[in-house]
């Protein structure tokens, strides 16, 4: 397949692999953290902004709400079903079981970025508003997850220090929901003109960039492996292959449920495949700081990531492209 | 030099969890504290570093509080709670001071 | 206005609304420090050598050195305005009036490059030489505060471990000084032809690296806001605003005296009219470290700053068409 | 292993002024002190935070020594002097290091 | 609340050699140790600063790690071994902790 | 001389400059370290990928197998008579002296960038391949002055604590090395074509950045100079200034053997003539742990850099178009 083999061959997915190489191999180089933290903003920066613009363009449409709603819907009922096959599968405990379920509910908007370029490479459109739905499809998981750690448990008094909506707060507001959603509002709002003076910036240098923050995620990817494999049973990193799919074939019945385009189907596809390595780690550390947070980080960065960029994406195309047919 | 014995805590904790430990001291009374990053560590046979984690959610914090030691006392039960979620280690040691009256 | 508006919905503007947004909401994001400072050099290069481009092709003349020393007299009168205001009108303290003064007889380079862009839009022409007034005003404040903060005491020993010349050195030495003279002069020596290889860095990408700054800033400010607005009096707020628009006044009848262009007088009125946040409350923890840093910064970052971006600047650039005429 | 008694100075202060502190250290003949940015802090009601903060005038650093007790008490005069201007706490613990001579 | 005595080493290090160190806590059976930056220092008449050094190489950091008085003697005679080849200060003072099964 | 004078008047020696003016007149300003490391690596980055799309355009010949070669035995050959003459006329002892001598062997990427900068204005061309021979060369010298440092001494039982292959793994995939030679295969592999998306961002840039990161390495030399000078004797920096001349000379009779272009020359020259401060100084501190940094820092970062990208680089030019006539 041409698009998969030119996917692989970008130099955005080589520079992943060179990272993941380098750690693989214990390279002591090392992307500092300001500045990997300082790409990652303008990453979202860019990709909201675009996706408003986009928006910009067209009404809103009912067609787009449901859109909305579905990737909701998703992010909810994807936990539930990583947990179910974690709980079975695998030796995890509940609350490992819901926190690396949480993950796999919630999105990686690098991989988003990644489909969306492969995406046109096929051929196919997408909208801007599927930013928004990665915008959306955050958080919900985490709630879900929630409920399944406390399941049969009795409620327990809060941890000391904890406030009143510190983890709402913690998750509705993190950085990348904040910068997605306001640069999505800023560039509907601005218009394709009223961006034009800083489109050089942001959208000129933006496949650039990403090159340099993949080296930096296979970086840490490539680290996280080396460090905590040995966390990982085979039912665990099995379930890093396959619940990417089985969220990739659930999202497709809804895409073809929904009418959507090929191109918003594919998206939607890997946004439910996709695992969250940035957002969820953060707010499980919060919420359900039992959890062993060598499984969850390991299994999303280091087995379902680079799943997704290499095998997944082309996967999650031609699954969109037979259901839009 | 007069000097005055005051104690020092010394709490390594989650830098996600940081502030609670902090509102925990700042209700007991105490005065002060410094939050610094750390930048590596190791515990329960896991190694955690900054640079190659970039979720950032191992990241721990070293808090550093001195103060009178009846209200050590009263934050210390309340960390030990904190301390019962969160990966962390509290130890107290003996230090002087100059001004007593800031504490 | 239409200037007004379309200052005010400009991504740049956006960015900051959603930076103060989201720390007015308690978001716990954040720009790396690091990496924030790494593109503060960068605007301060940018802005340094697209001044210095502009000087290489016209001449120096008379009129560029009167509105240099222009500059210098503002920097050094307005401190002694302000300290009496604050002292007649606040309950502020000699130390933190004068420190507070200093704020604002130095000035802040973002309001200046915002103003130079809403210049622009209004159809004005501005020159190269106002960035080299922006850099010369910001220290002779300084001088000023230092002197009324010790009117009247009796000459106290230096601290413990202060260094013959560490003040100066620090102050006329400092970052925003170094960067955007030396750029100004590399600027007039390589001239157009010599700069046209780097910009495509400097010039091109300089409004979206603003776009990502202003987000940085607007937390900033935000933060500052909700953490120190107990510190501040109502009268201490109402400094906050009319003190712009007496310095704009004075600067206004100079640029009056001086019939300089319209665009050059929008300038100098929003240099008198912004209030450093960088630079000076750095220079004040060394000289003055007695006064309240919570009490000027968030003054003049949480609410001089954002006043003067949206509602100041149209006021300012009214004022400059109508005493040029 | 042979252990020998000396004097740890920890001495949190401005970052700002901390090359003041630095330069007493110095002029008392500590031989050694090691600088630590802290990121985050509070003292006298107020909450300070290195990212929320761009001018960077109220961090905070550490400055740890280690030497003689009778050095130490050297210091300790002129930085409580530097206390009475910057912002500051110092305190004084015992340590035991392995080389005395060093210190 | 029960407190229980522990000893906390302090280790001074060069960065580039502080692996070094943590191998040997780690294999002096420490249970845990935390690794902060230092940002700026002074030893032997030189002083060095992380921002003016683009090499890193001569950045120092602070190991904290608390534990048993045992342990922590066996890893001293390595540390003391490491001090002899690089740069460094290592100090041990008594703290007490919360819970000592931890260590 | 033409280029000569247009190298000094570049904006990005006149950055170095202002760096290194501001560090001597002790300014407190600085880039920070993660924001100058960042920079780093893109640099890093921009090369090995132009150097990579250059080789993509030509086949492997002998001549560039032979040039490789070339720059292998350079880096192995050079530190040894570095070491000779340091011994012969300073009072260095024999780990300081191997020490410095590894800096001589090895390379400075961004005297090389400069060097490409410099040939381009000469109207002469360079291949893509010199980029290779930059990252081979980087290391050999390393193992050489190992050698020099340990000869004469009984074999010492390692530190405690080093590890087997440390050593290996910290120099030969230090991030320098990582970088250069896989984004020059991620060139290769993509091709022009391949890589025309990341263009703007790594080729149109590259000037620019360039400036703002030689500001950074003039604070460092300034500092360094500053900091370090008083361990500097009279014989250490004239070997600062000389050295690099011998090491030109030798690596111009190579090119004359090679037959190779007038360009290719001139960078090889430039690399041999080059002294590492970034990758050798790392290293050196895990290898040899009692050498002084003091020394080798100031001489390489201080001394032979300023004088490389000043004067040596034209007087390269100049030899290389002699032997290539
Ligand atoms: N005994 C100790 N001394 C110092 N730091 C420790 C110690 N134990 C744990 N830590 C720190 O706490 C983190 C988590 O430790 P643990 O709770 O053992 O998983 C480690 O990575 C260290 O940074
Ligand atoms: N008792 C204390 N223990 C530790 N750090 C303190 C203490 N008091 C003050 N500090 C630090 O010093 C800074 C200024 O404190 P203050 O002088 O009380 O305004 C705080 O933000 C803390 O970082
Ligand atoms: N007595 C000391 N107390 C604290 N830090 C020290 C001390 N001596 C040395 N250091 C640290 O160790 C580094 C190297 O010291 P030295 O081995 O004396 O060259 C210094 O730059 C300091 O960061
Ligand atoms: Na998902
Ligand atoms: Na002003
Ligand atoms: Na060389």
């Amino acid at each position: 397949m041409d698009v998969a083999l030119s996917t692989l061959l970008s130099p955005i997915i080589l520079f992943f692999a060179l990272g993941m190489g380098a750690a693989l191999l214990r390279s002591q180089m090392s992307v500092p953290e300001a500045f990997a933290k300082g790409l990652a903003i303008y990453l979202m920066m860019a990709i909201g902004l675009k996706g408003g613009v986009e928006m910009s363009k067209n009404p809103l449409t009912l067609d787009v709400i449901l859109m909305l709603l579905a990737g909701v819907v998703l992010s909810f009922a994807l936990p539930l079903i990583a947990y179910i096959f974690l709980r079975v599968t695998s030796k995890l405990s509940q609350t490992d079981a819901a926190a690396t379920a949480a993950h796999y509910g919630s999105i990686s908007i690098v991989t988003f970025v990644a489909a969306t370029e492969a995406v046109k490479l096929s051929g196919l459109d997408s909208s801007g508003h599927m930013v928004a739905v990665a915008a959306l499809m955050e958080t919900p998981a985490i709630i879900t997850a929630l409920i399944l750690a406390h399941r049969g448990q009795k409620r327990e008094k809060p941890v000391a220090g904890s406030e009143q909506g510190e983890l709402v707060r913690e998750v509705a507001l993190n950085a990348s929901i904040v910068v997605l959603v306001g640069a999505l509002i800023i560039g509907w709002i601005a218009g394709e003109e009223g961006t034009a003076q800083v489109s050089p910036f942001f959208v000129d240098l933006f496949q650039g960039v990403l090159c340099l923050f993949l080296l930096d995620i296979g970086l840490s990817a490539g680290r996280g492996l080396r460090q905590g494999w040995r966390q990982l049973s085979v039912a665990t990193v099995g379930f890093g292959i396959y619940m990417p799919l089985v969220s990739a074939i659930l999202a497709s019945g809804i895409g073809f449920a929904l009418g959507a385009s090929a191109g918003d189907v594919a998206l939607l596809i890997t946004l439910a495949a996709s695992a969250s390595y940035i957002a969820v780690p953060a707010a499980m550390r919060l919420a359900l700081p039992k959890a062993n947070p060598s499984v969850y980080l390991t299994l999303s960065l280091g087995v379902t990531f680079p799943f997704n960029v290499t095998i997944g994406i082309p996967i999650y195309i031609f699954l969109a492209t037979l259901v839009t047919g | 030099m007069q000097m005055h014995n005051k104690k020092r805590i010394e709490l390594i904790i989650e830098k996600m969890a940081h502030k609670r430990a902090c509102r925990v001291l700042e209700a007991a009374g105490m005065t002060g504290y410094t939050v610094l990053p750390a930048m590596a560590g190791y515990g329960g046979g896991n190694r955690w570093n900054r640079e190659t984690d970039i979720s950032a959610s191992r990241d721990m914090v070293v808090i550093v509080s001195i103060g009178d030691e009846d209200k050590i006392a009263e934050a210390m039960l309340q960390i030990s709670d904190i301390l019962g979620d969160h990966i962390g280690v509290v130890s107290l040691s003996s230090v002087e001071v100059l001004r007593p009256d800031r504490f």
